[in-house]
């Protein structure tokens, strides 16, 4: 029986299709189905000057909006060869990694309603909001910040930024204690995740599965060591992985991610120098491509963007990590039950806005 | 509960082996060159670690392969599609986990004839990227397993990226 | 199953239940719950927040930036005639498409736009949330909130007082101002370099005819594009100088082109336009009232 | 004085009232049908009606309780659970009275919204689900005593039905049936698997659920509430059967369906499981029936392991009787709102490998009390 778990649904978390063969409960096939809310971003940037793009790359994806206005600007920066002022640097560091926690946590709050543990889900997103009053308070906005510029950030850090971020990040630690209570301490928690959707590390590395799904799977890649592109070198952190690739290894492997942003951001807001935090950047592109490449909550979030002498972008390609992962789901799903459906889908995060651009 | 996981609960985090040795970026140049001499050309390095080349299309799927069997190229990033006045260029970003390489491929195909060879049997994270590419640049993969419009509905008539779409 | 030393089936349903029952003694017993009850209990704001738009009438020249970067295409100049400012041209807004991005904050060069914390803006009617120039008036509101952007004191120059005498040229320590001739005129302007410039006023204590001027110059970050004159093109007819928002267009004459009447005397000379780049603020409005494709502005939409 | 004498007295001065103006308009009246007015008259008086319509009050009196109390299991429900979850639950609707006017103001909004029935639904089925669900609830109901002298009783000696445990637990054990007829019926894919759970769920739990109860009346060697909760005087049978309280609990909580047990409705992977295609007040019912079963869950926990209205002579009886389902209800809610859902193959296993043994050695330790001779 071919069961449509979506395009409306509680599990898809957005608009997309699952398809699911199921026999009995087992599922014997499946096939994602997305394209459901393509706004053609893509095609908008073509249209745009450069800085009117950082407002739509803001809406790319609503969990981790900050990632990917600041890829965007890194790509122009790299395209324009901008040089950023260092402070700006280390703002964006500590946002980026504020928006990473804040990004794990709303995963994790949709997970946690997934397995049907709705506390879970509002513990989660009442700690978030400690991270997105901070947000606020740099950006001026909750969700889509529209903060990172070409050449810097769009304005210093208010007065009060050190101390909040840090006492966020004393905060998010004993919380994070008290996840383990709720989530590996509880017997259900560990039967619903434990080798449940396994995926090999060549599989893994073979469909294009990047981020924390990858690192769950056993393969030390996290392009903030391995391709360095802020001031990450200088940041002292461990990346997280494990080794058995199932529901439980990416729940772990984003806890993990969780506490080490932490200690990235008490490095930041120490180290943070003073100086100017934005420079002027040109109007114009030159002829020829820029290619920026973060560490998305998600994956790996790329761009590509081809100038041509104007202030309009000539094209604009943007990697978005679920994408590709999606596009390994059956590989998952494939021999598990229908309720397990959620527990997989769900841990590899699915944000339909940048899938789709 | 496998061995795997206990060591994992007592160590905390741990750190992933590597499969081969460590290749550099002129020797992923000289390897591509000896045995792609007449497809590859314009080598250039970016910046650290990322590398940029130019392939001939009937040369693609076998350069691909030895990347991934012989140097380590096991991730394959993405694929871009870019119109040009004259021709379509496709352009491949392929990453390598062992070595921190990215190698940027690119691939000229004329307008009147756009298809390229599919590399999804290389790489099975390009099967959806090639059908986007498809859907929304009107680039044909040859034996690609399903190419089908993705983002958009199945019976829409143009490719919007190209420029001379028009609204 | 990972199973911890000392907790078997039973401790493993104890411990979220556990946490649980902490949490009840914390918000029912102890404190209470973390909601803030909206309606009654107001939000506590940051001042960055990015609301509703207020606009200084003093400060705006009209130049319409705002307009051009917004990337919704939601403001509009209005023409309207205020008994202080006589007839003037304001932005309005239309909050209903509006997304509250700030790059028209951003990018006022006399940073009259601010945004305050306001952000209640519903209405039934449509009409009502499109708010015109004298809906965003406040002039006091300028004065009242801490500056973000840098101001600097910077000379600016008069160039309908200026004599081309050089002399701020040769006091000028950072040797910073440049004389350029003036194609066609057979004068020089001084360019002023900015980014070299320490605010130390020698020029303008030089200027024999009180052409420069120390003056607050806010920092903008967006690289803006030029004007650039043709001059075969250009008819004198001054269309441009009455559209520039920030006098940065001067008409001069052109010795040397003068019509020979019928008489034999010598009739008025052509004029053309002359740019003071340093006061432009890259609004194209010049561009667009020029009839004879004199002036070219590269990336300024018609 | 118990229920049945009330009702009885309030019946039959409500007959003797209408009786005599019957009578005085025979008299009045007799040449159309005097012969008929007075046998109506002397059937309205006679025992077999007047016994007929005194169970009826009962029974009224009865549900108007059960029914206020699911509002208030309710309103407790949404307010642990805010405390729980750190918000402060309803709160504005009857500020004064802790917003419990908020389950009448979602009952009125119930009530206006349209009904819609699925046009390729087969109608019967689909209308006679509900029904059944809600009128075995309250069948299973009518038989749980609040009092000792505080239940649907058909003389006036006793308190309850006789051989009333069995007639509540095969009345509880109709619901499945129902929603495997609301699943099938709504012609939903959905649906249709959460009917299918729901009976797979429901016929492992019974199992253990009955083997518990067959121990306690072992104990107890009566069939009616009233003989097993006057066994419990000395000794709640919680104590004794510790292990088949706990049994009976998790038991109970899979029959009602709730938290780490719904997976009839999970509304993660089956939208709304089967109530998807019920809207309205339809839904409506079956979400205060649910709420309802939890209270007849915690009114069986109490009067078979935890000693039913036994207690202080201070407060009297039903609100013992209350107290404690309360209480169980609470505690059935904490757990509920702390553990996610588990898995339809890991229901069965933990039904089937893990509870049935248990209830069985439950049984044995009952039979070993039973003939060491300490009960």
């Amino acid at each position: 029986m071919w069961i449509n778990m979506g395009p409306q649904h509680p599990m898809t978390h957005g608009l997309w299709n699952l398809r699911v063969k199921v026999d009995g409960e087992t599922i014997v096939d499946a096939e994602p189905e997305v394209g459901y809310l393509h706004r053609g971003i893509e095609k908008l940037c073509e249209d745009r000057t450069y800085p009117q793009i950082i407002p739509i790359s803001d809406r790319l994806c609503y969990g981790s909006s900050m990632t990917w206005s600041h890829l965007f600007c890194l790509t122009v920066e790299d395209l324009m060869g901008v040089e950023v002022p260092e402070r700006a640097e280390y703002i964006r560091v500590a946002a980026i990694e504020m928006q990473r926690i804040a990004s794990h946590l709303m995963w994790l709050a949709a997970y946690a309603a997934d397995l049907g543990l709705m506390i879970g889900f509002i513990y989660t997103m009442r700690d978030r909001e400690v991270f997105i009053d901070i947000l606020q308070a740099l950006t001026g906005s909750r969700i889509t910040y529209n903060y990172p510029r070409i050449g810097g950030v769009a304005h210093d850090v208010p007065p009060t930024f050190g101390r909040d971020a840090l006492r966020a990040c004393s905060y998010m630690e004993k919380r994070l204690r008290e996840y383990e209570d709720l989530f590996d301490g509880s017997k259900v928690f560990m039967m619903r995740n434990v080798d449940v959707g396994k995926l090999r590390k060549e599989d893994a590395m073979n469909l294009g599965v990047t981020g924390p799904p990858l690192r769950a799977s056993d393969v030390r890649y996290d392009l903030r060591t391995d391709m360095p592109y802020s001031v990450y070198p200088e940041m002292d952190f461990d990346v997280a992985t494990h080794p058995d690739g199932d529901c439980y290894s990416r729940y772990r492997v984003r806890m993990i991610e969780m506490a080490e942003s932490c200690r990235i951001i008490r490095q930041a807001v120490q180290k943070m120098p003073k100086g100017k935090w934005r420079i002027r950047a040109p109007r114009n592109a030159p002829v020829g491509t820029g290619l920026g490449r973060v560490e998305d909550p998600r994956g790996e979030g790329m761009m590509y963007i081809v100038g041509d002498g104007t202030d309009r972008p000539y094209r604009v390609k943007i990697r978005s990590p679920i994408f590709v992962t999606v596009s390994a789901a059956p590989k998952m799903l494939i021999g598990y039950k229908l309720a397990d459906v959620v527990a997989i889908m769900g841990g590899l995060d699915m944000c339909i806005g940048e899938t789709d651009r | 509960m496998t061995e795997g996981r206990q060591r994992v609960l007592r160590e905390g985090i741990e750190k992933a082996p590597s499969r081969i040795d460590e290749v550099p970026e002129d020797r992923v140049v000289r390897a591509l060159l000896d045995h792609f001499s007449s497809a590859v050309s314009d080598f250039q390095k970016l910046r650290q670690g990322v590398l940029r080349a130019k392939i001939e299309r009937y040369e693609l799927v076998k350069a691909c392969r030895f990347l991934r069997d012989s140097l380590g190229f096991e991730h394959l990033s993405m694929i871009s599609a870019v119109e040009y006045d004259n021709r379509f260029e496709v352009v491949y970003h392929i990453a390598s986990y062992q070595n921190k390489l990215l190698l940027e491929l690119i691939t000229h195909t004329p307008k009147e004839d756009s298809a390229v060879d599919s590399v999804s049997s290389v790489w099975g994270g390009a099967n959806w990227q090639e059908r986007e590419a498809y859907d929304l640049m009107g680039i044909r993969f040859n034996n690609h397993p399903k190419l089908e419009r993705i983002l958009l509905p199945k019976d829409y008539l143009y490719h919007p990226l190209r420029k001379d779409f028009k609204g | 199953m990972a199973k911890r030393k000392g907790s078997g089936t039973l401790g493993l349903v104890v411990r979220p239940v556990r946490r649980t029952g902490k949490q009840v003694w914390s918000s029912l017993i102890r404190g209470k719950p973390n909601t803030i009850l909206y309606p009654y209990q107001k939000l506590d704001l940051p001042p960055t927040y990015r609301g509703k738009h207020t606009l200084d009438f003093k400060r705006c020249i009209g130049c319409s930036n705002c307009v051009q970067i917004c990337p919704n295409d939601c403001m509009w100049m209005e023409k309207l005639e205020d008994p202080e400012l006589g007839k003037i041209e304001r932005p309005g807004i239309d909050l209903g498409r509006c997304l509250f991005c700030g790059l028209c904050v951003e990018i006022c060069p006399t940073v009259a736009l601010h945004e305050t914390v306001e952000f209640e803006l519903a209405d039934r009617d449509r009409e009502k949330i499109k708010f015109g120039p004298k809906d965003l008036r406040d002039d006091t509101y300028a004065g009242q909130v801490v500056e973000e952007r840098q101001k600097r004191l910077l000379p600016v120059l008069d160039m309908s007082k200026c004599t081309s005498c050089e002399k701020c040229a040769g006091e000028c320590p950072e040797m910073c101002i440049a004389m350029m001739p003036i194609e066609g005129v057979g004068r020089s302007k001084p360019e002023i370099n900015y980014n070299k410039c320490t605010s130390e006023g020698k020029c303008v204590i030089a200027c024999p005819e009180k052409a420069l001027e120390m003056k607050d110059v806010y920092e903008s970050y967006f690289e803006m594009p030029e004007p650039k004159l043709v001059l075969q093109n250009c008819t004198g007819c001054g269309a441009c100088v009455r559209a520039c928002p920030a006098d940065a267009i001067y008409m001069m004459d052109m010795p040397g082109t003068e019509k020979v009447l019928k008489d034999g005397k010598k009739g008025k000379p052509k004029k053309r336009a002359v740019f003071v780049l340093e006061k432009c603020v890259g609004c194209g409005r010049c561009f667009r009232a020029c009839k004879f494709d004199a002036i070219e502005m590269p990336g300024v939409r018609e | 004085m118990n229920l049945y004498e009330f009702c009885y007295g309030i019946i039959h001065w409500l007959v003797d009232l209408v009786n005599n103006l019957w009578y005085w308009l025979g008299d009045v009246l007799p040449w159309v049908f005097g012969d008929f007015f007075d046998a109506v008259g002397d059937f309205a008086a006679s025992d077999s009606n007047i016994a007929f319509f005194t169970i009826l009050t009962e029974v009224l009196i009865i549900v108007i309780i059960a029914l206020i109390n699911v509002l208030n299991f309710i309103w407790l429900d949404r307010k642990f659970m805010g405390r729980m979850f750190d918000f402060y639950g309803p709160y504005y609707v009857g500020y004064r009275i802790g917003g419990w006017l908020q389950n009448l103001a979602d009952g009125i909004k119930l009530f206006v919204k349209e009904i819609i029935t699925p046009a390729k639904a087969d109608r019967v089925g689909f209308l006679l689900a509900p029904v059944i669900f809600i009128s075995s609830s309250f069948l299973a109901l009518a038989t749980i005593p609040l009092g000792r002298d505080f239940g649907i009783a058909t003389n006036e000696s006793g308190a309850g039905v006789p051989a009333g445990v069995l007639v509540a637990f095969a009345m509880f054990a109709i619901a499945p049936f129902s929603i495997l007829i609301a699943g099938w019926s709504s012609n939903n894919k959905y649906t249709l698997i959460g009917g299918m759970r729901s009976a797979a769920q429901m016929m492992s739990y019974e199992i253990p659920m009955l083997l518990t109860v067959a121990s306690v009346l072992l104990l107890a060697g009566s069939f009616s509430f009233s003989g097993v909760v006057d066994a419990q005087h000395d000794l709640w049978f919680a104590i004794p059967l510790f292990l088949g309280f706990i049994v009976f609990m998790v038991c109970l909580m899979a029959e009602v369906e709730i938290q780490p047990f719904d997976l009839p409705e999970a509304e993660a992977e089956l939208v709304e499981g089967w109530t998807t295609e019920y809207c309205g007040m339809r839904f409506g019912l079956f979400m205060m029936t649910s709420y309802l079963r939890g209270y007849i869950g915690g009114a069986l926990a109490t009067a078979l392991f935890l000693g039913g209205w036994h207690g202080p002579e201070l407060i009297p009886d039903p609100i013992w009787f209350l107290i404690k389902a309360y209480t169980v209800f609470v505690i059935v809610e904490w757990t509920r709102w702390s553990l996610p859902r588990v898995r339809v193959d890991q229901i069965l296993d933990i039904g089937w490998k893990r509870l049935m043994p248990l209830a069985v050695l439950n049984l044995f330790i009952a039979v070993a009390f039973k003939t060491m001779g300490w009960f």
